[in-house]
């Protein structure tokens, strides 16, 4: 086992160990046996052959179906691990994840409950354009009854997804697409990371840096680079619920905070983080949270649009600066 | 071709038996919502009796229902206690969701009610799971979705057929045609004028009954449901019927040409069905008068013990979100 | 005619006279032609009747299909009105809303559009239960190229409407369910309010309320009876765009806010508004914004849950005191 | 029944020159994408010439067309500029859509191109929308909507497919069965053997042809269009034939059966219709051979246009997102 694996290899490796700790666990959606390719990118590749093709099914595009499908399966005693192949496509079954999957617990008294995960990737940075790129986490976070996490590294993805298996309430497992083929540490098998613990991948004094996915990952290898500021930087990693202990503990040290993710800016999820923190430690901060987020716009096709759709890392370190006061 | 088999004289007691508890409860409910005693939206069944009791005579506790917010009649048939029921309905703590469900989201998983929803269509694609997992565990139990002629437009229902046939799932697809989708007549929605015949789709059985005929409807049901418990798939059941109160309770027939509701109440399952016990020699008018009394007593009961049970504490907002309590 | 009438009067008016004054202006949706109740709740009455059922169409149950159908008829130029009967269902057509009507404008960089307005109904107060109350505003006005309003009173929903319906962009239109029967000023007939535009609906000095809906009405009513605390009360009325200068000039004055809304409050809209706040008047602020919202649950059936669901008058008071250390 | 007789000779020199540009196109775009030159998710349509063409060829340019990822050819065959169609593929601000929308998205309301989708079925529900507007106008134009076998699977199909026939909508529903939708096989997802059965769900013709063929597939579809201009309603057609590339650019075939492709590529129609061509005497070798010149330079054009014209400048992430541009 080589000791550096990406993303898709880590995913597998939580899908094959879940399927072969619990018989309960089920893996469906379009192409994810093998006989139709293992996945669009081979996350589920080897699933069918290894447990079946009772476990691992391959089904029509009818996201609507297959999600109530997955959602009765879970009511029933089973752990389904739904794909839906990108996140846009959510929007053909909205229906079963927020008026079903999320609600029938609550709604039903506490008698039922949907164990499920719905696997789904996005991103922008493959050119897929306005219908294949959006983040829409912000939605899902909003939506009692639902978790929803991000991972940004292989060994989270792994630990992550071991949890949201393991979880008795729905999770939204994102996968950030222009990630998934990047190597990173291999996780080590069985380890599992909570939901809603956030890790902190880079210590400092001056800013708290605080986002999840791969613009985290982007600037911290860029904040590695500045020695006059000195940046905490803060991987959510779980969206909702999301870690407000380990967010203002850091924010309490630093005193100023910049909340970044690739959603668009306008009523996204940066704004639950930087109220939490305003409504905390106002009189600790040296002045107002900074959220940077896409623009408000649809994703767009173009590269060098698409470049500039998403916060660079020169943006989140020109943040940090102003509200540091530390000029570049 | 079903069978057209009179069933032995102790199923057909048994169907009178939920009819009439089916019958005395939607007369019941009707006369508190309009005593003020009890507020909550309410869809009356009264005239869709027999769709449900000529069914659930034949399933076990172990078969499941999914059915819609004009489902307290599958429910009653389904054997969902009376008394928990109508806690349930009022808001209170003893229903069987606590309250925080109410008559358009009970669920009772022991008596194989295992979800109603308030979205149309949305009752198919999570029974379509229930039969998923039925066929996983190996056991022959069989799953039901009950939904309206309408909801036969809606792309869940295509979805779940299509699906349904695909895997071969032991669900039954009980829809009761009651010729309106609120106050739109079913021509005017619907290309063609049997919804059975949409079964050619998925390359199933599909049969148009008379909704108030209790003895052709046993045994097109019986034919579904040996069909299911051995494995050969689904079956879609379109019963003729009519809801005699109109969309929700309140509605006014406006919408409806003249005559078209005395011509349906002329054809009423439930004196109809009295009267062909009782001149089959089934039973004695006392025998049927016995039977609801014990029906009007056990109605009467679950009304007080209703009314008598307390509201839900406010703390149940944050009970039964997630499988985790919140705090406040 | 009367000067008052309540807002389904107001919103039929608006219709009508957009219906008299443009012939590319449609209506569609389930029920909504006359022979079909004219809407459920009587918003479209009469309008079928008047302007025949060619431009006032009551569709088969398939948000999707007539969704879309609205999409390519305002490709066309037509103006197209859709009603999808209440806010949740528009799960079920969320990729026609958020993956086609919002983005074909960008996608296709300007040559098409999409002068759309959906009008849909919701919020806690009728005992609806958790499928039938949500606002989901906060997930619309994530969305680049919607446009999203919430008006509070008879004139206001009038005056939107209008604008709705002559922008070049798809406008989500909220009718607050528990409001609609209200009565208020009526409409001078004509006069249209520009979408993006508050309404300061209560001047005072010691701290801001924002808001919109019902709740705004709800506590200025309160406020009025308050008379050792001066409130200014803004009724935001549009949440996409929201007229973030009246909105910043108010607390630049009061250098206190409250943000309320019936949506949940975690990751809700009020996020953005609390947030671009502590952005832009930082050092003005006598404390945190505060943010108020529904609890994070699914919204419950019972009674005195749902309004223990939603803010009360009280509640909001009591934030305002604490933050201006007014105590009661 | 549709007629048999071949079409006129210079509607069959038409066709073929549609069938050369489509066929020299996308040979070109696969060797730009191969040498690097352009980057972007690209769907060979290879194989499927013949379907767009013998269609497009007794269509107007008011007739419109709404069409998927798959859908280049669709596209060209419509009279999409080719100039613009691969600077929209580069990303150009010379492209149909300034690049912003990228080859999932392309659109040229001028020759009818309404729009394009990267969700699977939604090319359904905007085509009924497009033709209602042509009914509602008054016109006998007609509107095509493309897609894919594996569509024929989701509710927007269903929805679709039944607005279109209740409300007689003039619109043609063309699904290319190309036996796959991604990796998985048709019979695995298709409850049905022939997906123009479904077409008696809403009571409307549904026919099955070979989508190699030219003349049968001219033949149907002019039966298809006169019914729509007669405005007797939609038809359903559903053109046998194969993507000799699979899905996308890049894949491997590891997913087909030995031999499936072989055989498909043996009934190539563009070969097949060359032949036809010559043996019929319609034309010569060295005919075609011109029309093939003419359009080789024609892309060699388009391509070095497009690769020469610039890219949009991050100013257009403000523009088209709603009529009014936005402020940075
Ligand atoms: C997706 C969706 N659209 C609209 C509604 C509003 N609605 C509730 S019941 C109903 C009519 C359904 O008619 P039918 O399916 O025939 O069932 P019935 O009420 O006649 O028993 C409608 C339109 C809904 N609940 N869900
Ligand atoms: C709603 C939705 N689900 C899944 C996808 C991902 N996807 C893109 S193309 C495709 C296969 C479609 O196959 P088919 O309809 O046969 O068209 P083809 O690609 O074969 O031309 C899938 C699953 C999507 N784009 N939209
Ligand atoms: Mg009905
Ligand atoms: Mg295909």
């Amino acid at each position: 086992m080589s000791d550096k694996i990406n993303m898709i290899q880590a995913i597998n490796w939580a899908l094959d160990d879940a399927m072969a700790a619990d018989k309960k666990v089920l893996v469906l959606g379009e192409d994810v046996a093998d006989h139709t390719g293992g996945g669009v990118v081979g996350v589920t590749r080897g699933l069918s052959e290894k447990y079946g093709r009772e476990r691992v099914v391959s089904t029509p595009i009818s996201e609507t179906a297959f999600t109530g499908a997955a959602i009765g399966a879970a009511m029933m005693g089973f752990k389904p691990v739904v794909e839906i192949m990108l996140m846009n496509f959510m929007t053909v079954c909205s229906d079963m994840i927020v008026n079903h999957a999320a609600k029938l617990r609550f709604m039903s008294g506490g008698q039922t409950s949907v164990p499920m995960v719905i696997r789904t990737m996005t991103g922008p940075g493959f050119g897929s354009g306005g219908q294949h790129s959006d983040f829409m986490e912000g939605w899902y976070a909003h939506t009692a009854g639902l978790k929803v996490v991000i991972p940004s590294t292989p060994a989270d993805a792994y630990g992550l997804m071991r949890s949201a298996i393991d979880d008795p309430d729905p999770v939204i497992f994102v996968e950030n697409g222009p990630m998934l083929f990047a190597p990173g540490e291999a996780p080590v098998r069985g380890t599992k990371v909570e939901i809603g613990k956030a890790k902190t991948i880079r210590e400092g004094k001056d800013v708290t840096v605080i986002g999840y996915g791969r613009i985290i990952q982007t600037f911290a290898a860029h904040a590695a680079k500045l020695d006059d500021l000195s940046v905490e930087i803060i991987d959510l990693r779980s969206v909702q619920p999301w870690d407000r202990a380990a967010v203002l503990a850091s924010v309490k040290k630093t005193g100023a905070a910049v909340v970044v993710h690739e959603a668009c800016k306008e009523f996204g999820p940066g704004g639950e983080i930087a109220s939490t923190i305003h409504e905390n430690l106002f009189s600790d901060l040296r002045g107002a949270v900074v959220r940077l987020g896409a623009k408000f716009s649809a994703v767009p096709f173009s590269n060098p649009l698409e470049t500039a759709y998403v916060p660079s890392a020169q943006e989140i370190e020109a943040a940090c600066r102003n509200l540091v006061r530390v000029p570049a | 071709m079903p069978a057209n088999t009179i069933p032995p004289k102790e199923v057909l007691l048994d169907i009178y038996s939920k009819m009439s508890l089916l019958y005395h409860n939607d007369e019941r409910a009707r006369q508190v919502i309009r005593s003020g005693r009890l507020v909550m939206p309410y869809y009356s069944f009264r005239g869709q009796e027999a769709i449900p009791s000529a069914l659930c005579a034949q399933l076990r506790d172990s078969d499941t229902i999914s059915t819609i917010y004009r489902g307290t009649h599958d429910m009653l048939a389904k054997g969902c206690p009376v008394d928990k029921l109508w806690a349930e309905m009022a808001g209170r703590v003893d229903g069987t969701c606590k309250g925080k469900g109410g008559p358009m989201h009970v669920t009772h998983p022991e008596s194989g009610m295992m979800v109603t929803t308030g979205i149309v269509g949305s009752s198919m694609p999570i029974a379509c799971g229930l039969a998923w997992a039925n066929k996983l565990n190996g056991t022959d139990d069989v799953s039901v979705a009950f939904f309206g002629d309408a909801a036969n437009n809606i792309g869940a229902f295509h979805e779940s057929l299509n699906l349904a046939a695909v895997w071969k799932l032991p669900v039954i697809f009980v829809c009761s045609n009651n010729r309106y989708g609120e106050h739109t007549k079913f021509e005017e929605t619907c290309a063609v004028p049997d919804i059975a015949t949409r079964a050619i789709s998925y390359g199933i059985p599909g049969h148009k009954v008379n909704g108030n005929d209790v003895v052709e409807l046993y045994n097109v049901y019986q034919e579904a449901i040996d069909r299911a418990r051995a494995g050969e798939g689904p079956t879609l059941i379109e019963a003729d019927t009519f809801r005699f109160f109109g969309h929700v309770f309140g509605d006014d027939d406006a919408y409806m040409p003249a005559g078209e509701k005395e011509a349906a109440v002329a054809n009423d399952p439930w004196p109809n069905y009295r009267k062909f016990l009782v001149d089959g020699g089934y039973a004695t008018e006392a025998d049927l008068e016995a039977v609801d009394e014990a029906h009007k007593a056990t109605i009467e009961a679950a009304v007080a013990f209703a009314l008598a049970s307390p509201f839900p504490d406010a703390r149940e907002l944050y009970i039964d979100v997630y499988a985790e309590e919140l705090v406040a």
